[in-house]
């Protein structure tokens, strides 16, 4: 079906173009006085607190960035608005950005939302930059859309390769079959899996992201012998439920996950067995106790100003807005149609709190991820890098 | 007489409804290239139809059938799956490939169709259980049958999280399948409009025939109703499909307005309105048993909670009061317990907006308003 | 065996806590015909009082469990007034549909007036262990201490409840202006306190319920209410919803339903065979496991 | 002739028991076209239960309903409606919320002919079945001075119009039977006799049986033909007014001295 | 004992009582006749405080129960058996007298009234542990009358007493009234069974769509050409 598309491209892009023209003059003329950055993200509603990761992560380098001079000279100004997590609603605050004049957009947060507004983007010839959705999908169609972290394929497959190293053969996967992050990291996982030789012994899963107990997941695992489960969630499914869960079951091996288990430390249970943890490792974009200057500049201002720990969404967040600095500054304007131009360019590099990398040609960066571990005494738990995985051979 | 004064309505809807098209094309030419229309404008309308569709059709079974029922929007991620589905099916066997043209149009209505048939179907399944069960069980049966349908696209594999077929429902849904995108969206308003309008008008013929009659009294009293000659079982599971017929045509204009399905959308509740729990608050908080109700209840529902998100306006209250727009489910359940206080029975009662009676409505109306505040003063007597 | 055995266990585990919840429920139900959306909050509410009070119970060296009882007395407190502020006026005036949508109203109100209060925030928030670890060691599968509380604790609490409403005069009170106000009153009843009571031994029982589910999952965040509420609430229904000693059953058959078609059916199919079967029980008790179906008196 | 002789209504060994309690046991009768029967009987005795059995609204445990020669048993309500049976209920049962001129439009929907795409469409035969309709309610409204209320909610109409209405629309299911479960209950005896001339009228003006269920005993012995008196769910006596008046049985049971 | 002063009672905007005045001495039976819908239930509940009159006065011993809160009207010695009897069907017999006594916090007292009611009504003792819902019609009324005699009331509202019953209750019931009234209790009573109410009753009052149209000594009334006319059936 790959002529369909590109022939319905063909035919839309130019009347895009056409009726975008103005709105994109509009959208230039404030911005002699500034520079507006619009923000998509879930700020109420099940996953507001990857709302707030992105809106502080964004307020931080913006308000560096204003205070070393702005960009090319110009204040930038952020307008926040809340998808609520939901694609339609997501589809509302893009319109009533671009309404606004935007033409540079970072968000949203999720695959989902963003899948909702990357076609739009085309469309409106806006920049869209998200931080964080990971679906392999959403910068693959679109030339206006592009992100700050690698794809699912990526994430799942170094879990993968990194089973493969470790010398496990016989793996289990548990994943949340209503959640497309999950989904996606195990189906990224499972066709990496194969490459490898490994073989998919056991997958479980779990009916929603409010399921407190994966007790019989796990007894699942153990009864099939395996010693590597891969379980794609997020860090306040991993700290109070699913590790300490797990081994209760019986379960000793290695759990591994992906970026979701950044955090994880604040949200285990003071005074339970934190041995539990042990042994459990998982992929992210960054790792905040590296000692890479960059990384423990912007923990420490992060901390500063906002009194806790950024997690790798705040850091993709942070990334993303100095990735349009250095577009834009590449482009010499604010135009959105220049901006994309830049950040197309494959060549460029840009270097941050996530690791140094430039994009490919769809638009996702090439960049390392870091295997992390937990590590516990039995009272906290901390994390240590394991690894910096550059490239999957 | 009858006739005559029915014909006379007829008229004057037809006339009004003409007037008001044109003036909507009249806007729409002044205002369409300019952004707002495109962008603002043609999605919300896109919005506010499926939402009174939506609302409406819920009104049939529980304003008008009296059951409560708190899966409507499962029938509605049924039509829209399977609107979804059925337009990547007949992009992928080359019937369109572009989104215009009669061919397109026709895998379009023929999308809409099919979504309501498949809802309908459906609810046919759930209509059986309410002849066996009555208030709060048959909501339960009915949540549950809206978490099943939830549960099983999740897992079906060509419609699951990840979407339709090939990667993502997003990427494809837009680009091969029904999602409009905003040039689109403004093209095919008059889709959003007929439909609406077509499926309003259906929902008011029944009610307004024996159908209607059938299902009120069922409403009022079962036993005296089937006593009377109604087949209970019959009138329950047809206007059980009927509504789930509705709510499935809404399903398919969601994903014509949508470039992405994810079925959190349609869920018992989630942070948005577009959910069960909200649908049976914009029936209630229209007035059940008024289909204008419901429709303007949708509009409201629609216009508040887009203006506490977008609305410019917001930046200019002060600042504790946008932080606590900020929470825009927190203003919503503020407003509805107000509504509800001031007027329990909704903002219409069963009261029906009729152009052709409108004048001698509004003096009932004043009438009513006189009595009720006697009524109130009476209420506060009692405690 | 050991799975058998594993899976009965965690169905006990979750079906203990459904039962501890749907008391809840269906005392509320049971008096005025509500269903209490918000009761589900009121866990919420319970789970947020116990995080911010056990830090002062470890600091005056009281075991942590001590603070359900300031738990109790805030969840109470917020019953009491949900029920003064909202739900009494909208009763007077409305129909019963109408006060199902306060009740959704105020559950919205809770949630999001929790993630509004920046103490709360949309971050979850993580309670300490509350019991000690550890159980029964059964051919190699662990019953939990808590679990075991937790089933002892709702046992006695569906005793307490039923002997409370069958033998107390407040009790008595509760079941005549269930079954008829106008005549409650003159019975010399006061239907308004009585129902103000039975909110506040409801919304109490929520903050035990909260004090035992996050002794298990020790998790709170302000949405954890409606997905526990409403399984505990189905949970009612299938016992027969307003009959206590059937919510506490309903709660029990819902998480073993749950806990074994994980295991031996599909895992992710769980929610939709939890409700596959309570749609089939329902079809076929239509008053639930344990509801009579009396049948309408013609 | 032999037409006449066929009974409209026939119980056989008709009996229902609830849990271990058997409300009715052996009721046998038989109602011929334009009879009054009366049904009377202790409280509890088991009358509306037989009612009940006669309109499908309880399934009898035992025995069988003849509706004209035809068994109704295992039948839904609404097909011992069609069949000819039409009631009334000893607690008002009106469609509250709908007009005094729908109430009795509901109970015509039977007999509508006119199907789902006439009414989407208002095609001719929708408009005229529903003029005729609308014609047909008043005129029976009429036989009880309820036409002038035709706009009123049921349940704003006083007490006495209600039992009324009920009446009317059991009437709108053009029945041959009738079945009236306490009409008078409530109402004082000058009122009753209005009733009565009421009951009467139909009888004329429609040609149907009637079965009567009545505790007052001021109607009950003036206007049946026939009385049939159970207790216990159990026949003890049947005969004309007068006979039952001076049955010890009966008066021990149920009269009184 | 009770007077009822010039009251006037609206449903939303039906006015439905237009002022009415009562009055019952100690120890009286009055009897209160009138048409379906004329009021007369109106005049009850809001005697007893289910209603409230939007003017006048209703006084108990002279007391005004204008501002008392419905359920303590009852500690005023005041007893009310509702129209449709109201049991508490899913109670038993025993129960619902119990739950007539709910004021009485004395057990001695509670058991003493519980035989008094079982020597006026011994079906009742019978059926003790019966649940309310499940008597007939006639026990219903029974356990009504009953549970109002719990708290030995000084004065006594019924509402149509003999409804739904076959004659030889109807029978039992006014002989029970009357019992009631010889052993001293005030009695209001509302009947459509004009002929036996007026036989039990001193005086009467003739109720016509809210207002008092005749009132009078019972005898009196109930040889009046124009009630016999009305609601005797004459
Ligand atoms: N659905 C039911 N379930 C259980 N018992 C029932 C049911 N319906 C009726 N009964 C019982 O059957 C018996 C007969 O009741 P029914 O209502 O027929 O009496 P009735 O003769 O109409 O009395 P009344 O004159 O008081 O109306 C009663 O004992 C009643 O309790
Ligand atoms: N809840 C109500 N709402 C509105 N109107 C009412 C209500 N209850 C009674 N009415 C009206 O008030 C008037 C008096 O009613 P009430 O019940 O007091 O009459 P009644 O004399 O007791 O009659 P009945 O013999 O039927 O018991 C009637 O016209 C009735 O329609
Ligand atoms: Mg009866
Ligand atoms: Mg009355």
């Amino acid at each position: 079906a790959a002529p369909a598309p590109a022939a319905t491209e063909a035919t839309e892009a130019p009347a895009a173009e056409a009726t975008e023209a103005p709105a994109a003059e509009e959208a230039a003329a404030p911005a002699g006085d500034g520079i507006t950055l619009g923000v998509i993200s879930p700020n109420t509603g099940a996953l507001a607190v990857y709302g707030a990761a992105v809106t502080t992560a964004v307020d931080l380098a913006v308000s560096e960035i204003n205070a070393a001079g702005g960009i090319l000279g110009q204040q930038v100004s952020v307008i926040n608005t809340d998808d609520q997590f939901d694609p339609a609603e997501t589809l509302n605050a893009f319109n009533s950005l671009v309404s606004q004049g935007v033409g540079l957009i970072l968000g949203s947060v999720t695959s989902g939302c963003t899948s909702a507004i990357t076609g739009a983007a085309n469309e409106e010839g806006v920049v869209l930059l998200t931080p964080s959705a990971t679906a392999d999908s959403i910068t693959t169609e679109d030339d206006y859309v592009f992100r700050a972290c690698y794809a699912d394929g990526f994430q799942g497959a170094i879990a993968a390769y990194y089973a493969k190293s470790a010398g496990y053969t016989d793996v289990g996967v548990v994943y949340c079959a209503a959640d497309t992050y999950s989904k996606g990291l195990y189906d990224s996982f499972a066709a990496a899996a194969a490459t490898y030789g490994l073989n998919i012994k056991a997958v479980e899963s779990t009916a929603s992201l409010d399921v407190q107990d994966y007790t019989n997941q796990f007894a699942s695992m153990v009864s099939s012998g395996v010693q590597f489960v891969y379980a794609p969630y997020y860090y306040d499914v991993i700290g109070p439920y699913i590790v300490t869960q797990a081994r209760a079951a019986g379960y000793t091996g290695i759990i591994m996950g992906a970026d979701g288990y950044d955090g994880t430390p604040d949200y285990v249970v003071e005074g339970a067995d934190l041995t539990a943890f042990n042994n459990v490792y998982w992929t992210n974009h960054y790792d905040p106790s590296d000692t890479d200057p960059a990384v423990q500049k912007f923990v420490a201002a992060y901390k500063a100003m906002f009194n806790s720990t950024p997690n790798a969404i705040s850091a993709l967040a942070y990334d993303a807005v100095y990735m349009y600095k250095a577009a834009i500054e590449k482009a010499g304007s604010a135009d959105p149609a220049a901006v994309r131009d830049a950040l197309a360019d494959t060549s460029a590099v840009y270097s941050g709190v996530t690791g140094t990398f430039s994009l490919d040609a769809t638009g996702t960066p090439t960049k390392g991820a870091a295997i992390l571990s937990f590590a516990s005494d039995g009272t906290t738990v901390t994390t240590k890098l394991v690894d910096v995985i550059k490239e999957l051979k | 007489m009858i006739k005559s004064r029915t014909t006379q309505g007829y008229l004057l809807n037809t006339l009004v409804i003409a007037i008001l098209l044109i003036g909507f094309s009249f806007i729409k030419e002044s205002f369409g290239k300019a952004g707002d229309f495109k962008l603002i404008i043609a999605p919300s309308i896109w919005q506010c139809c499926y939402l009174i569709i939506l609302a409406a059709s819920l009104n049939l079974t529980l304003g008008f059938l009296g059951q409560l029922s708190l899966g409507h929007c499962g029938f509605m991620a049924i039509g829209a799956y399977s609107a979804a589905l059925i337009s990547l099916a007949a992009e992928r066997g080359g019937v369109f490939t572009e989104k215009s043209g009669a061919a397109f149009i026709l895998v379009l209505v023929g999308c809409i169709l099919a979504a309501g048939v498949l809802a309908a179907l459906v609810g046919l399944l759930v209509g059986i259980p309410a002849l066996r069960l009555k208030g709060d069980y048959l909501a339960i049966i009915t949540l549950g049958f809206g978490m099943i349908i939830v549960n099983i696209i999740n897992n079906l594999p060509f419609a699951g999280q990840e979407g339709l077929a090939i990667g993502s429902a997003s990427a494809s849904l837009y680009k091969n399948g029904l999602g409009f995108g905003t040039a689109l969206k403004v093209t095919y308003v008059w889709v959003a409009i007929a439909v609406t309008l077509i499926c309003v008008a259906m929902m008011f013929m029944f009610v307004r025939s024996k159908y209607g009659r059938a299902i009120r009294a069922i409403r009022d009293d079962e036993i005296a109703s089937s006593a009377s000659g109604i087949n209970t079982s019959f009138y329950k599971v047809f206007t059980f499909a009927y509504s789930a017929f509705f709510a499935g045509v809404a399903g398919a204009l969601y994903a014509c307005a949508n470039a992405t399905l994810s079925t959190a959308s349609f869920a018992f509740s989630n942070g948005g309105i577009l959910n069960s729990t909200f649908v049976v608050v914009m029936v209630v908080l229209g007035g059940m048993g008024s289909l204008t109700g419901s429709i303007v209840a949708a509009i409201i529902m629609f216009f508040v909670n887009y203006q506490i998100k977008n609305g410019l306006w917001v930046k200019l209250l002060p600042m504790w009061m946008q932080n606590i727009f900020a929470f825009p489910m927190l203003v919503y359940a503020v407003v509805l317990v107000i509504v509800i206080m001031f007027r329990p029975k909704g903002i219409f009662g069963t009261y029906e907006l009729s152009l052709r009676n409108f004048f001698s409505d509004m003096k009932k109306q004043r009438q009513n308003r006189l009595a009720q505040k006697q009524e109130s003063k009476e209420a506060l007597n009692h405690e | 065996m050991s799975t058998f055995l594993q899976t009965l266990f965690v169905g006990l585990r979750l079906g203990s806590i459904y039962a501890l919840v749907a008391l809840g429920y269906t005392m509320v139900y049971g008096i005025i015909r509500l269903i209490n959306f918000a009761h589900g909050d009121f866990i919420m509410v319970g789970g947020y009082t116990m995080i911010f009070t056990i830090p002062v119970m470890v600091s005056l060296g009281l075991p942590v469990w001590v603070s359900v009882f300031l738990a109790i007395l805030v969840c109470a407190l917020v019953g009491m007034s949900t029920e003064l502020i909202a739900y009494r006026p909208v009763r007077k005036k409305g129909t019963s549909m109408t006060a199902l949508i306060t009740a959704i109203a105020v559950s919205l109100l809770l949630e999001n007036l929790a993630q509004a209060i920046p103490q709360i925030g949309p971050n979850p928030k993580v309670a300490s262990q509350i019991f000690t670890a550890g159980g029964i060691r059964i051919a190699d599968v662990t019953l939990d201490w808590t679990t075991m509380l937790t089933i002892f604790i709702s046992i006695v609490v569906m005793v307490a409840l039923y002997q409370f409403t069958q033998k107390t005069k407040i009790g008595r009170a509760m079941r005549c202006v269930s079954e008829d106000k106008p005549a409650s009153i003159l019975m010399g009843i006061n239907v308004n306190r009585t129902i103000v009571t039975t909110f506040a031994i409801g919304s109490g029982l929520a903050a035990i319920a909260a004090l035992m589910y996050i002794a298990q999952y020790p998790k709170v965040y302000t949405t954890m209410g409606s997905m526990l509420g409403l399984k505990a609430f189905v949970s009612a229904v299938l016992g027969g919803i307003g009959i206590i000693p059937g919510a506490m059953l309903g709660g029990f058959v819902i998480g073993l339903v749950e806990s074994f078609t994980t295991s031996y059916v599909s895992s992710s199919m769980a929610d939709a065979f939890v409700f596959l079967i309570l749609i089939v029980v329902l079809i076929i008790k239509p008053a639930g496991i344990l509801g009579k179906n009396m049948g309408e008196k013609v | 002739m032999s037409e006449e002789r066929k009974p409209i209504l026939e119980t056989r060994k008709l009996g229902i028991t609830f849990g271990g309690l058997v409300a009715v046991s052996d009721f046998n009768i038989k109602i011929f076209k334009g009879e009054l029967v009366g049904l009377i009987g202790p409280n509890g005795a088991g009358k509306t239960t037989v009612f009940n059995m006669l309109t499908g609204v309880y399934k009898p445990t035992e025995g069988s309903v003849l509706l004209d020669g035809h068994v109704l048993n295992g039948k839904k309500t609404h097909q011992f409606v069609a069949a000819g049976v039409a009631r009334t209920f000893q607690n008002i049962r009106l469609f509250k919320q709908m007009t005094v001129l729908e109430n009795v439009l509901a109970a015509f929907t039977k007999d509508i002919k006119y199907n789902m795409i006439d009414s989407l469409f208002r095609t001719p035969r929708f408009w005229k079945t529903e003029k005729e309709l609308a014609a047909k309610a008043l005129d029976l409204l009429s036989i009880f001075h309820l036409e002038d209320k035709a706009d009123y909610i049921a349940a704003n109409l006083p007490y006495g119009q209600q039992r009324k209405l009920e009446i009317a629309r059991a009437l709108a299911t053009d029945m041959k039977l009738l079945l009236l479960d306490e009409p008078a209950a409530g109402m004082n005896p000058t009122e009753t006799a209005e009733l009565l001339d009421c009951i009467n009228a139909i009888r004329n003006r429609f040609g149907i049986a009637i079965l009567l269920i009545e505790h007052d005993m001021s109607l009950v012995m003036n206007i049946c033909e026939r009385i049939q008196v159970i207790d216990y769910g159990v026949t003890i006596a049947e005969g004309l007014p007068e006979e039952i008046a001076k049955n010890p049985k009966v008066i021990a049971a149920y009269l009184g001295q | 004992m009770l007077e009822i002063k010039d009251i006037h009672v609206y449903y939303g905007a039906i006015h439905a009582i237009k002022g009415i005045t009562i009055t019952v001495n100690d120890g009286e039976l009055v009897s209160l006749v009138g048409a379906n819908g004329a009021g007369k239930t109106t005049i009850l509940h809001t005697i007893s405080g289910l209603l409230r009159a939007t003017s006048g006065d209703i006084l108990l011993d002279g007391k005004s129960l204008q501002k008392v809160p419905a359920n303590s009207i009852i500690n005023m010695g005041l007893a009310h058996v509702p129209e449709g009897r109201h049991i508490f069907s899913r109670m038993t017999v025993e129960e619902n007298l119990r739950m007539g006594a709910y004021i009485i916090n004395d057990t001695k007292r509670i058991s003493d009234n519980m035989e008094k009611v079982f020597h006026h009504f011994p079906r009742l003792k019978e059926r003790c542990r019966q649940l309310g819902g499940t008597l007939s019609g006639g026990e219903q009324q029974m356990l009504a009358t009953g549970r109002a005699l719990m708290t030995d009331p000084k004065i006594l509202l019924m509402d149509e007493p003999s409804m739904g019953l076959s004659p030889i209750l109807v029978n039992e019931i006014f002989t029970i009234i009357e019992q009631l009234h010889n052993s001293g209790i005030t009695i209001l009573l509302v009947e459509q069974n004009a002929k036996k109410a007026l036989a039990v009753a001193d005086r009467a009052y003739v109720l016509e769509t809210g207002k008092i149209s005749m009132s009078g000594s019972a005898k009196e009334l109930a040889e009046d050409d124009r009630v016999r006319k009305a609601y005797l059936g004459a």
